[in-house]
């Protein structure tokens, strides 16, 4: 075939060109997208790409002020861990803590001030200019016509100066409604605290260096006043002395965490808890070798709390009461801590006092491995000063509706959410003519206001915070930004300045911003001298703080062990009361923070969504736990779908049969249910809270949210609870192995073992 | 042999030709179903999941295996009996192999290519499995041989070069026979295919020779291939895959579904290609008392799993038992006792083996019952581990079934298209089964002219 | 002028008895073409000696040495401990050096028919048809047209149908 | 007769013909496009127009400017960091001013904004390459990114590859330079 | 043929039992399991660190959590006297891992610090590791994974994003480790006890957790593991795990 034809070259060279092409392009989808690098216009001093920089600051994700360290990288935070030198945290962190990234990023955060234009209009973006004169415009007429105290606003628990410029704002406006509110407040512990040593502020429980701790009902692990504290101290205690096993104790209906890292978890009736604590109490007294002069008082206001007796009322055998009651009084230190459901009761407070009592009649006061006063707090007037009861919200609604409330500012707190339906407070603030938010994301109150001047995050304010309850010495933090603010939003601080400014309270408010307003007022605790080793220059000793992320005072206070008088005669505790009839209502609802989202502020972030609940391992949603003979005789099974009915309300939720629980009582975690807060949180699980009934404790008036009864009512559906965990029992497989614990002798490590930073200059 | 009637040697060239050449409509037909479902069953569903990720079927953590896997157990299992059958009955030079043998080794090498797509589909990253192959690359990286699954991978590259060779070997006097009859690009084929045969005493000679070689060959290749397969689960730390039993049960359980596959396959060939004289009652009647026996051992053997199961009395093994017994996967495991150790009896009688249609539903019945023995050994293990909070169950999504059930229709198509290549039934050696042709009476007469049929 | 003769038997039994008889004569060694191998062809024409068991045998033996240093040369090459496992260690080798002596082994008894049978044919070669079918062909080369009648007279006499003079090697 | 195969490939020769033309085409087309357009996948000889004709022989060549005088980051940071546009105008404002390359540059720079380069050498994210370390380690610029003090415009000199890493690892026996982990995140 | 000389004098080298006679560095964690509180502060902090992607939902549903740190519960008992148990599970770097020798394409191996390597680009997700693992460690991306904007802008740029189809695992933090080491090398040392902690132990609130180099018998990590209630969790399974847990302390009541 020596030379081919005009046709099959012709072919020839068609299959060429073709297989050319297909080669080409080939080659052309498997090429990468051309990538750039874009540099800085001008180089930032505080980092340089790939290095990464720390900024110290401190975590608001709960009220614990943890100090917090945050990792950047090319300006952007890319982990928040513990502030090693910060005396609550050392360096270590919750969750909640780490998921704080996620509110920064959250992809719900309101991007910018936003306004209703018509009553029921739609939100419509506005400018600050706009948005805060369209606020002080409105302020101003109120103040000018004397009716300043028509401007009610409610925020949050915060501390340190931002509260002092919450005060000082309102009261430049004339207004007294300014009240903090959050759902786990721990009014009543202050009560019983204030009753008991006539202390404003909480002490500090001195877990690390106890030996043997009772908790009543705390969940102090979990998210009782300071988690990760607790955390450290249990740890210590624990394993951390030679020798000296520290033992933990837990007493509650509900194993909750604390329960289950607890040496013996002993179920008591709910609201029981302080007749126990009595119970003790007068073994104690009585046959416990107790020789202090006020011995008769107290067997003559004990002797209706016999063991016996109290083993009656709580369901606790008497023996275990008598065991426990050695035992407290047997190993020193030892340590009686109360709150979370125990203190939510009708006799709240007569329960907490109780609880504390323990804690005098061994002699564990303000030493190591008890109960430590703390000093107030260095700025403000702490915690506990503006917060809000069930009642003073009650209050808040009722002048809503008389139409007493002109204008209500929110700020970070979602009452809407955190109050049962019984206390009509939505309906409320639908009254009130104008409702301004300053949260930054869109929360059930939030979606009902009329003009939202959305706040930063706090890893991109300017901020302090004063522990409370501090750690037995006064400490404080600076919280400085750690990212330049993404999106159009302004310090809560800037803000409230900026209105004081349009309002003329120029002189009252003499700062362009939050950060001078900082300065100022640590200037102060400068001039204190104070703190152990002072730099003399206050711009020393203000970088020294704000590089160091933490400010403490050594000196602690001496306290007498003494309670105040007439506190022995009248101790005792009531049996509590519940909402709804027993034989209407058989179970007592046992609502709880959720481990993973608090009291719903968690919701919107996926991580906390994500996070298996640890006794139970469900994800994203709610559900209702029973204890197996209960489930059983029901005959539900878990994933059913149950009404849980109160006097006030009906939630649907599944069924998950809990081994850890009085058959009696029935769990729901608070948390899940919103119908906004974002796209992670809206629309899922349901929200006990709503069928809370309005019982209160009579001497703070603050929300009773443990005394509910419910019934049951199977809705014959069923689903499939979303969890992470499979069969939670070992079958002898040995995973978990454990060795009896070997006799506990050796003296404790000291209290200065919390390392206190020094600021040097 | 024993057909109806006595058939001469022409009339098997006749009939196998006419088997190749002659296609009516209702082989275009089944050909496009079956070619149609293999493209909406399987390559769709196939390229959602690379868009997508595995995650298109139903796999959790921890059970990361599903019926990817089970099902390329089960096609390497059918492609065993073929080529491993047909090799032993041709070392013991058995008669009534000769009719059936093709199709079979056919079986094996279809199966064979299903079973390697279905390790395309299973992979996280099928555009990178090249790198199981050992080949210099600038990365300097190569495969770990030290892998079960590299074993794996050379056993079944071996197994299908070897069974591909070993069924072009066996069909060169074919190919010959029917390039002669053949025109058109037909011949071109298989002139290429015969490689200029003609039938002398020397080829003749040599093919016997090298055909023997490598059914020697190929038998400890079979086994060991699928020995292997059973090392990929039996290697592991897996409390009911860690077993030593796990080799010869693969290599029986493989022998039993690809001698039941066979059945299957003579069923359709007799039925549609008109191969009524060539495979008969002998052949089921033979394969029969073959599925038997191999029932048998396949009982035994899981008899003895349990047995070891029970007796060792940790928590792990009573586990794993109890879960395969009366756990969430109980039903299909009772199931698959039923359909291979219980049904499998009626071969017992002669009457059974010998009639066609309960053969054919007995034989898919033990390939369903084949295939869940699979897929429990994957997902009963897997869902129920050392850690009780990690277990989880594990249900197939449509997308795995839909893939299933393509991977079936492509072994179908392949299967078609072979049948019109080869001589699906083995011309020369079934003449040797036929009674040699006497010498006729001296005639003058010229040889007559041979009619291609056309 | 060598020529061939061909003759066309329909029984085997009469061709392998030509086929015989023309040895005898003298011819050189006839070969028989057939639809199937001939059993007893061997006891006529002698023995045939065989080269494909060597070429099995030592492509085994190349193959076991190629697995084997294939496994354990990739994995020097770059070194990826495993396991708590040597990095080359010899049960899981084997098993490669197992499956490749089998791979290498059949390829060599491959090439060893095609070499020994003279596969693939290039240049035409004597045949007929009919042989693949049912007729048994005797095929003898002739140094000459003497040798041609001969042959002829032979394969008449054991009972040939037909007989064809073809040109062409064997 | 017929059982040579040699007239059936003499049949099929035409075919034969058209798809080895065919399968040519293609190296013949990969080829082409990969010497013509030598995009950012690996390989040699990727020089993109980028968006100022910055001239490293004129820097780093005639005036001699050392690398790391823009390239700052290089000795202290696993990126060498691309000098901010300030640092251009640092110099450029006395320097040249008029002419029209650099007053892009001035542009950018007054209207604060980044000059869009094109990236030359692109490693993908699983490799983790500190330039930190080979810096300290005295490997010059020039060893990977080629004699850039003579090209006007960059080109990519040698291919981003495993192999180029492994090799230069094990010429100079970096501790453990061949451990997975050394380059991979 | 020097490949060849050089492969037969270091032929006894080969033959060596996991190769490493001793590690550069030993990695090695205790888990005290009488502090483990079950925060699961150091899931968090692990997904955090190791841009662990959110799964959402569905996902979870189908039972596709990614956790590199999890914690694994198991009862105890009955109602009223009951306990619960929390065991941080993670991956344990087994010196004799059974994951190691099944991947195909040695995506996973064993280096010289004792960690268990795992080679994302090179995966191409037989998922036999996650088989082979008695531990459940090995978490497989059943699909490509997104992060809402502008979440993404949170994730670690020291580690990679792995894509659908591979697997990944706990690395003790290898971005981390290799920081230390950097450091360490500018100031001519060696990494020191306590220079790099991962990521879960550096948050863990009960201090359970402890990470160092076990060669150092100096470090804390060398001092807990001699704990009497050090023990490693199946040991049965005989894969020599670099994470050793400290056995939980049982007191009778009183």
């Amino acid at each position: 075939m020596s030379s081919i034809d005009r046709r099959d070259f012709l072919k020839l060279v068609g299959a060429g060109g073709v297989g050319t092409g297909a080669g080409f392009v080939l080659r052309e989808s498997i090429n990468h997208p051309v990538e750039q690098l874009i540099p800085y216009p001008v180089p930032p001093e505080e980092f340089s790409p790939g290095i990464a920089t720390y900024y110290n600051s401190v975590c608001s994700m709960c009220s614990a002020g943890c100090g917090i360290t945050v990792r950047t990288r090319e300006g952007r935070a890319k982990k928040i861990e513990g502030n090693p030198a910060h005396p609550v945290s050392q360096g270590r962190l919750c969750a909640h803590g780490q998921a704080g990234l996620q509110v920064l990023y959250n992809p719900d955060r309101l991007t910018g001030p936003m306004s209703r234009s018509v009553e029921g209009g739609e939100l419509l973006p506005v400018t600050w200019e706009e948005g805060i004169s369209q606020l002080a415009g409105r302020l101003g007429d109120l103040r000018a016509n004397g009716q300043g105290n028509s401007v009610c606003f409610l925020s949050e628990g915060v501390r340190g100066h931002l509260a002092g410029l919450f005060e000082l704002f309102m009261d430049q406006l004339g207004s007294n409604r300014l009240l903090h509110y959050d759902f786990a407040h721990p009014q009543t512990l202050y009560a019983a605290i204030n009753r008991l040593f006539g202390e404003a502020n909480l002490p500090y429980y001195d877990l690390q260096n106890t030996r043997f701790l009772l908790s009543f009902g705390a969940d102090y692990l979990g998210n009782w006043i300071s988690p990760v504290h607790h955390g450290l101290g249990f740890g210590r205690s624990r394993d951390g002395r030679d020798g000296v096993r520290g033992r933990f104790v837990q007493i509650e209906p509900r194993m909750s965490l604390s329960g289950a890292a607890a040496d013996e978890w002993v179920p008591a009736n709910p609201g029981t808890e302080g007749i126990l604590a009595l119970g003790l109490a007068h073994h104690i007294v009585n046959e416990g070798g107790y020789e202090r002069g006020d011995r008769d008082a107290w067997v003559a206001s004990l002797e209706a709390y016999s063991p016996a007796a109290v083993a009656e009322q709580t369901g606790v055998s008497a023996d275990t009461i008598i065991r426990l009651a050695e035992t407290f009084a047997g190993t020193q230190p030892s340590l009686a801590i109360g709150g979370g459901a125990a203190g939510q009761h009708s006799n709240g407070v007569d329960t907490l006092v109780a609880v504390n009592a323990l804690n005098y009649l061994v002699g564990n006061l303000g030493r190591e491995g008890g109960l430590v006063f703390n000093p107030p707090p260095a700025v403000g007037s702490g915690a506990n000063g503006a917060q809000a009861t069930y009642t003073s919200m009650l209050e808040i609604a009722e002048d809503a509706r008389q139409g007493d409330i002109q204008v209500l500012i929110l700020n970070q707190t979602n009452p809407a959410f955190t109050l049962p339906a019984a206390a009509e407070f939505r309906q409320a603030i639908a009254e009130v003519p104008l409702v301004v938010s300053l949260s930054s994301f869109m929360d059930e109150t939030t979606a009902m206001a009329d003009l939202i001047l959305p706040s930063h995050t706090y890893l991109e304010a300017w901020g302090d915070d004063f522990p409370e309850p501090g750690v037995g010495f006064s400490a404080g933090a600076v919280s400085q930004p750690v990212v330049s603010p993404l999106y159009n939003t302004r310090a809560t601080g800037d803000i409230i300045i900026g209105l004081a400014q349009a309002l003329g309270l120029t002189d009252a408010f003499p700062w362009s911003n939050m950060e001078e307003r900082l300065q100022e007022g640590w200037r102060e605790i400068h001039a204190r001298g104070v703190t152990a080793a002072e730099a003399d220059d206050f711009e020393d000793f203000w970088t020294g703080v704000v590089k160091a992320g933490v400010w403490g005072e050594t000196s602690r206070r001496v306290r007498p062990l003494a309670v105040e008088s007439g506190v022995i005669e009248s101790i005792g505790v009531e049996s509590p009361e519940f909402s709804g009839s027993s034989a209407e209502y058989p179970f007592i609802l046992h609502p709880y923070l959720s481990n993973t989202l608090d009291d719903g502020r968690g919701a919107n972030l996926p991580w906390m969504q994500e996070l298996p609940d640890p006794m139970t391992s469900v994800v994203y949603g709610s559900w209702v736990e029973l204890n197996p003979t209960t489930a059983g005789e029901l005959g539900l099974v878990e994933g059913d779908l149950v009404e849980v009915e109160s006097p006030e309300g009906t939630v649907v939720a599944p069924v998950f049969v809990y081994p850890a629980i009085m058959p009696n009582v029935i769990a729901m975690p608070i948390g899940q249910g919103h119908t906004n807060y974002g796209r992670y949180a809206s629309d899922r699980g349901v929200n006990p809270i709503e069928i809370l009934s309005p019982q209160v404790e009579p001497e703070t008036g603050d929300l009773a949210w443990a005394a509910t009864r419910v019934r049951l009512v199977p809705t014959g559906q069923r689903v499939e609870i979303v969890k992470t965990g499979g069969v939670s029992r070992e079958l002898g497989r040995e995973i978990i192995q454990t060795v009896d614990a070997e006799p506990s002798a050796g003296e404790s490590a000291g209290l200065s073992s919390i390392p206190v930073t020094v600021v040097h200059s | 042999m024993q057909g109806e009637r006595e058939i001469s040697y022409a009339d098997v060239n006749r009939d196998v030709v006419r088997s190749l050449v002659e296609t009516g409509s209702k082989y275009y037909i089944t050909l496009g179903i079956s070619a149609t479902v293999t493209l909406l069953c399987f390559f769709f569903p196939w390229f959602y999941q690379l868009h997508y990720g595995i995650g298109a079927a139903g796999m959790n953590q921890p059970t990361v295996w599903g019926t990817y896997l089970a099902s390329f157990i089960f096609w390497i299992g059918l492609s065993h009996s073929g080529t491993l059958l047909s090799c032993v009955l041709h070392l013991t030079n058995s008669e009534w192999r000769k009719a059936m043998y093709r199709s079979a080794e056919a079986m094996t090498l279809f199966s064979l290519l299903v079973a390697a797509t279905m390790v395309m589909v299973h992979v996280g990253r099928p555009w990178f499995v090249h790198w199981a192959v050992p080949y210099p690359n600038q990365m300097e990286m190569w495969p770990n041989f030290r892998s079960p699954l590299m074993f794996d991978v050379m056993a079944i590259t071996t197994y299908l070069t070897g069974s591909s060779i070993f069924i072009y070997m066996g069909s060169i006097p074919d190919f010959a026979a029917v390039r002669d009859r053949t025109t058109g690009w037909r011949h071109h084929m298989y002139v290429l295919l015969s490689l200029g045969w003609r039938g002398t005493d020397t080829e003749w000679h040599r093919l016997g020779w090298a055909y023997t070689f490598l059914a020697v060959l190929i038998i400890p290749l079979a086994v060991s291939v699928h020995s292997i397969v059973s090392w990929d689960f039996a290697l592991s730390v897996v409390p009911a895959l860690h077993q030593t039993i796990f080799a010869p049960y693969f290599v029986v359980g493989a022998i039993y579904s690809g001698t039941a596959g066979i059945v299957t396959v003579m069923y359709f060939l007799r039925k549609y290609m008109n191969f009524e004289h060539y495979i008969t009652k002998l052949h089921f009647d033979n394969l029969g008392k073959l599925l038997l026996v191999l029932s048998l051992i396949w009982t035994y053997i899981n008899a003895v799993e349990l047995f070891t199961g029970w007796y060792s009395e940790t928590s792990f093994e009573i586990e794993a038992l109890r879960y395969k017994l009366f756990g969430f996967y109980a039903p299909l495991y009772w199931e698959m006792i039923l359909f291979c150790a219980v049904a499998p009896l009626l071969l017992i009688s002669k009457r059974f083996r010998t009639s066609f249609v309960p053969m054919l539903i007995l034989s898919i019945a033990i390939n369903i019952g084949m295939y869940t023995e699979r897929f429990l050994i994957v997902a009963t293990s897997l869902s129920r581990q050392y850690l009780p909070d990690s277990w989880r169950v594990y249900v197939p999504s449509f997308v795995e079934i839909s893939i299933l059930v393509g991977s079936l229709a492509m072994f179908i198509t392949l299967f078609l298209i072979f049948v019109k290549i080869f001589p699906s039934v083995s011309i020369y050696e079934v003449k040797e089964t036929l009674p040699e042709p006497e010498p006729k009476p001296q005639t003058k007469a010229g040889v007559p002219e041979w009619q291609p049929t056309r | 002028m060598a020529t061939n003769a061909l003759g066309l038997f329909d029984a085997p039994s009469t061709a392998l008895a030509a086929a015989g008889e023309l040895k005898g004569a003298g011819f050189d060694t006839p070969s028989v073409i057939s639809p199937i191998p001939l059993h007893g062809i061997e006891e006529v024409l002698g023995k045939k000696k065989d080269v494909i068991r060597r070429f099995s045998f030592f492509g085994g033996i190349f193959g076991a040495l190629f697995g084997f240093t294939l496994a354990a040369g990739t994995a020097v090459l770059y070194l990826h401990p495993t396991g708590g496992r040597p990095i080359i260690p010899i049960p899981p080798f084997l098993i490669i050096t197992y499956e490749m002596t089998i791979l290498l082994g059949i390829l060599a008894t491959v090439i060893g028919f095609l070499v020994s049978a003279r596969f693939p044919a290039f240049r035409e070669r004597l045949y007929v048809p009919e042989a693949a079918v049912d007729k048994f062909a005797v095929a003898v080369s002739c140094k000459d047209a003497e040798g041609y009648r001969r042959a002829e007279e032979i394969m008449r006499g054991a009972g040939a149908e037909e007989i064809r003079e073809l040109e062409g090697a064997d | 007769m017929n059982v040579s195969l040699v007239p059936t490939l003499k049949a099929l020769k035409p075919a034969a013909l058209v798809v080895g033309a065919a399968f040519v085409g293609l190296v013949f087309g990969y080829w082409a496009n990969a010497t013509l357009f030598p995009g950012p996948a690996q390989g040699t000889a990727y020089a993109p127009e980028q968006p100022i004709n910055f001239s490293h022989k004129i820097h780093a060549g005639d005036y001699e400017i050392n690398c790391q005088y823009c390239h700052t980051q290089a000795r202290r940071s696993a990126s060498a960091g691309v000098p901010s546009v300030s640092k251009c105008a640092g110099c450029h404002q006395l320097v040249v001013p008029e002419r029209p390359q650099i007053r892009m540059v001035l542009d950018y720079w007054e209207n604060g904004e980044p000059i869009p380069w094109v990236k030359v050498h692109d490693l993908p994210d699983f490799v983790h390459f500190p330039h930190k370390r080979h810096v300290a380690a005295g490997v010059e610029c020039q060893t990977c990114h080629g004699p850039v003090e003579t090209m006007d415009v960059v080109s990519r000199q040698a291919p981003d590859q495993m192999g180029l890493c492994l090799t230069c690892h094990k010429e100079h026996q970096v501790e453990f330079g061949t451990d997975c982990l050394t380059c991979h995140k | 043929m020097s490949f060849i000389d050089n492969f037969l004098a270091r032929w006894q080298e080969y033959r060596e039992p996991g190769y490493y006679k001793e590690f550069d560095y030993a990695w090695t964690m205790t888990i005290d399991l009488d502090r483990c509180t079950g925060c699961e502060a150091c899931v968090t902090a692990c997904q955090a660190e190791n841009n662990i992607p959110i799964v959402g939902e569905r996902g979870l549903a189908q039972g596709r959590e990614m956790q590199w740190m999890r914690i694994e519960r198991y009862w105890e008992g009955e109602y009223p006297d009951i306990k619960l148990g929390f065991i941080p599970m993670l991956c344990q770097h087994c010196d004799a891992a059974p994951c190691e020798t099944v991947c195909p394409v040695s995506a996973t191996y064993h280096n010289q610090d004792g960690l268990n390597a795992q080679v994302y680009n090179r995966c191409i997700g037989t998922r036999s590791c996650a088989v082979y693992c008695p531990y459940e460690v090995r978490y497989f991306n059943y699909n490509n994974h997104h992060w809402d904007a502008p979440l993404d802008e949170q994730l670690n740029p020291d580690v990679s994003v792995r894509e659908k189809g591979v697997m990944e695992k706990c690395t003790f933090c290898i971005q981390r480790i290799r920081q230390a080491k950097d450091t360490a090398k500018d100031e001519e040392r060696r990494v020191g006890d306590g220079d790099v902690q991962p990521a879960c132990v550096q948050t863990c609130p009960a201090e359970a957790l402890v990470f160092g180099d076990r060669n150092d018998p100096q470090s804390q990590v060398s001092q807990s593991m001699n704990d009497p209630r050090a023990y490693h969790v199946l040991e049965e399974v005989n894969t020599a795990p670099s994470v050793v847990y400290l056995k939980k302390v049982e007191t009778d009541a009183g």
